[in-house]
This record gives C-alpha cells, structure tokens and sequence, in this order.
C-alpha cells in the first residue's frame, strides 16, 4: 500500500487529493508511468516525486507504507 | 509562530521582524511578495495558493539553515500564505537579520529564488476570463518565471 | 508620515511597509539598521545620532528621486530616527515597493549607501569607557566605515 | 550676516549648535580657514559646507543671508 497525493492541477486533473495504491514496491518511473497511463494528460516529464517529503530520483525504489506525492513545477513567492 | 511555516491567515509583517531581531543584529532585512493586480496586461482578480505543507515547511527550514551556513550570523524567518488572496496581500514573508547589511541583504535575496525553484507551493492565478495553475512551464512572452 | 523624514521617537516598520504597498507592488523591500551591542569587540552602551534636520530630509528625498529614475516604477519612503537610541533600536529604514523583486532589492540597497555617502547625520558611540562621533575619518583596523 | 550651524563633533568642540558671522561676503574656503583659526582643530580637511542646504564647492562665494553649515563627515545608517 502506497500513498500518493496530488496537488494544484493535478488535484484538479484527477480529481482527488489522495489515493492509495495497492502496491508493494515500485520505482519512481514506475509511479509516474502508472500516473500518465490513469490520467491521460498527467504530463509525467515535468513532475518530480517526493517520497516521505524528500524529492525523489527515477530509479528510486518506493515500498509499501512510503508516503508519496506528485510535484508538479512549483510556483511559490 | 515558527521560523519556517505556513499559515492561512494574514501575515504580520511585525511578528516575524521581531522574531530575528537580537542584540547582535545590525541589519534586518524583510522581503514580502504581495499580490499584483496587473501581469503582463493581464488583471488579476484573486491568486489561490496551495503547498504540500509539511514538505514545504522542511523545504524552507532548509533554506534556512543553507543561509546560516553560507552568511554566519544570520537568523532567519519565512512565512509563506495558501488560500485565496487578493490584490496587495503578502504571499511570502522573508525576514534576515545580520551583524552587518551585505549580507541581510545577499540572504534575503538568496531565499526567495530558492523557494521559487525547490519548495512546494504552487500559485492559480484567476483572471476575469479564466484562471490557470502557473508553473515553471508556463513561460510569458518575453519573461522569466518570475512573478514578483 | 511624510515619505522622507527625520523622527525622534520609535520607528513604526508596518507604517512604512503600508506607505508603499499599492496594487501595482509586486514585492517590498524593508531595510532597517538596528543599533549593535558588539561592535569589534567593543560593546556600545547606547547610540546618539544628530541630524541637520530640514537638509537631511532634502538629500533623503534626493535619493528616493535617484532611485524612482534609476529603477522606474519603484515607490520609496526612508526614515532616520534621531536621538539617544538603545541596542536593537531602528536608526533608520529603508521601505521600497516594486512591481517586481530585483528592482526592489537593488533599489533598497543603494538607498542605504548614498545615506552613508551624503545624508548630513552624524553617530557617537557611547561605550563604558569612553565615547565618539563616529564619521569616515575612524576607521576600525581592517574594516570599512560600515557599521550595519 | 551669515548664519553657520555646527553639528556633532564641531557643536561639542566649539560648545554652540549655531553663530552669525558679521560678514557680507565670503568664499567656502575663506569661511573654513576662518573656523580653523577660531576654532582650533576644527579640522577643516575633512569638513564640507553646506549653503542653504546644498553641498557647495571650495570657490563657491556666500553671500550676507546665506544659512551655512559645517558637515563634518557623515555617519548615518
């Protein structure tokens, strides 16, 4: 079980602030793969992934209990 | 308060002067981002922020201790707002103290673009005809990301 | 208040800050220099600054004048406080608001060394031991005339 | 009759915040070698003088009226 959260358009693209998925362990490619397919216009290559508040590389493995969130280009200030 | 927050209420621009005051200060330096109403010829009706707070608030405590490190002798408070705010409001609050003024003012100015590339807070604009979530790809004519 | 002004009892930060905020303002800048204990190695009991008045808040609307032209769209209020001040005390702030950040920023910052460089105020250190008006002839071993 | 402000060092060292020259008309210079030999260590090197309220040159001439000031050099901030 992975949590993941969503923020600005993506909230809006999916529709939801959270989920949680019924995984055991997947890369951060693989989240972001997964995303794209569910919400087509997702836009993968520009949002990075933080992983228990920390950002994330693509190789990056997740495991169940992680607590992730999608980090679309911020725009703070 | 807390050095490094945010919050969903206005921000008081005393508290956080105060806050890095001390006898050893000779220079504090505050920045505050305010809502503008025109961008680019474009009229803003209302801005709507939103973080991912908890990362947000370990984001800014880091950039925190990163300007300790590189300008000994400051001490420093940022705030940033979400919610819905409108024209004039401080979105960003970044207040720096020093024993001398270079580097009050070197800190300060080494915040706010660390915040606009790392820390996650994300700012739709609402316009009379629309709105949009703005990000770093979102590029104006002519101009950089920067909004204020 | 008046934009540019010399004062003799605490200085409000906040009435500053809302002099130049308009829905143009994209950021503000507030620079304050605040009376230091320590000062190498020396500590400072208390300040006395002394102005002469009417043409110091001539050349302190001379600056804000320089910097509108240098950087248009700036709006700009200064002010120095007179008098016998104690640590933490502001002498003197610089509050800037601009449609964007980096003018905000340089603006401030040239604000406060033409201060230093032609505004007729003048500061005596007082000490335990002893006391001294403090002016570009004293130089510390090492150091510039800065003092904040 | 020209009136001459003393600020900071120069008020404690002459003991006066101000004076009226008996003069009609003198140059900046002539009015600093006059406080250096009145006032000894006036200190006249470092000393600018204001005429009604502007930073005026060495040559430039004061006239009987003009407000003038010692400003010694400055340390705001």
């Amino acid at each position: 079980m992975i949590k993941v959260h969503y923020f600005a358009r993506l909230r809006e693209l999916t529709g939801k602030s959270e989920e949680t998925i019924n995984q055991e362990s997947l890369t951060v490619q693989q989240l972001l793969d997964w995303a794209e397919e569910t919400y087509p216009g997702f836009g993968k290559d520009m949002i990075h992934v933080a992983v228990n508040e920390e950002y994330a590389l693509k190789d990056d493995v997740i495991q169940s209990g992680d607590v992730c969130a999608f980090i679309p280009p911020v725009s703070g200030g | 308060m807390k050095p490094f927050e945010i919050v969903e209420t206005p921000i008081d621009t005393q508290k956080y002067a105060d806050y890095v005051l001390h006898a050893g200060a000779g220079a504090v330096t505050i920045f505050t981002g305010n809502v503008r109403e025109w961008t680019h010829g474009v009229r803003t009706l209302y801005l709507a922020y939103e973080a991912y707070i908890p990362m947000a608030e370990k984001k800014l405590a880091e950039i925190g201790a990163e300007m300790e490190e590189r300008w000994p002798g400051v001490k420093v408070a940022i705030v940033h707002r979400i919610g819905e705010l409108d024209i004039s409001d401080i979105a960003v609050l970044i207040a720096v103290s020093s024993p001398h003024r270079k580097a009050a003012y070197e800190a300060n100015e080494y915040a706010i673009e660390r915040i606009k590339e790392v820390v996650p807070i994300w700012k739709k604009e609402i316009w009379e005809d629309g709105e949009e979530w703005i990000g770093a790809q979102k590029r104006y004519p002519g101009e950089g990301k920067s909004s204020n």
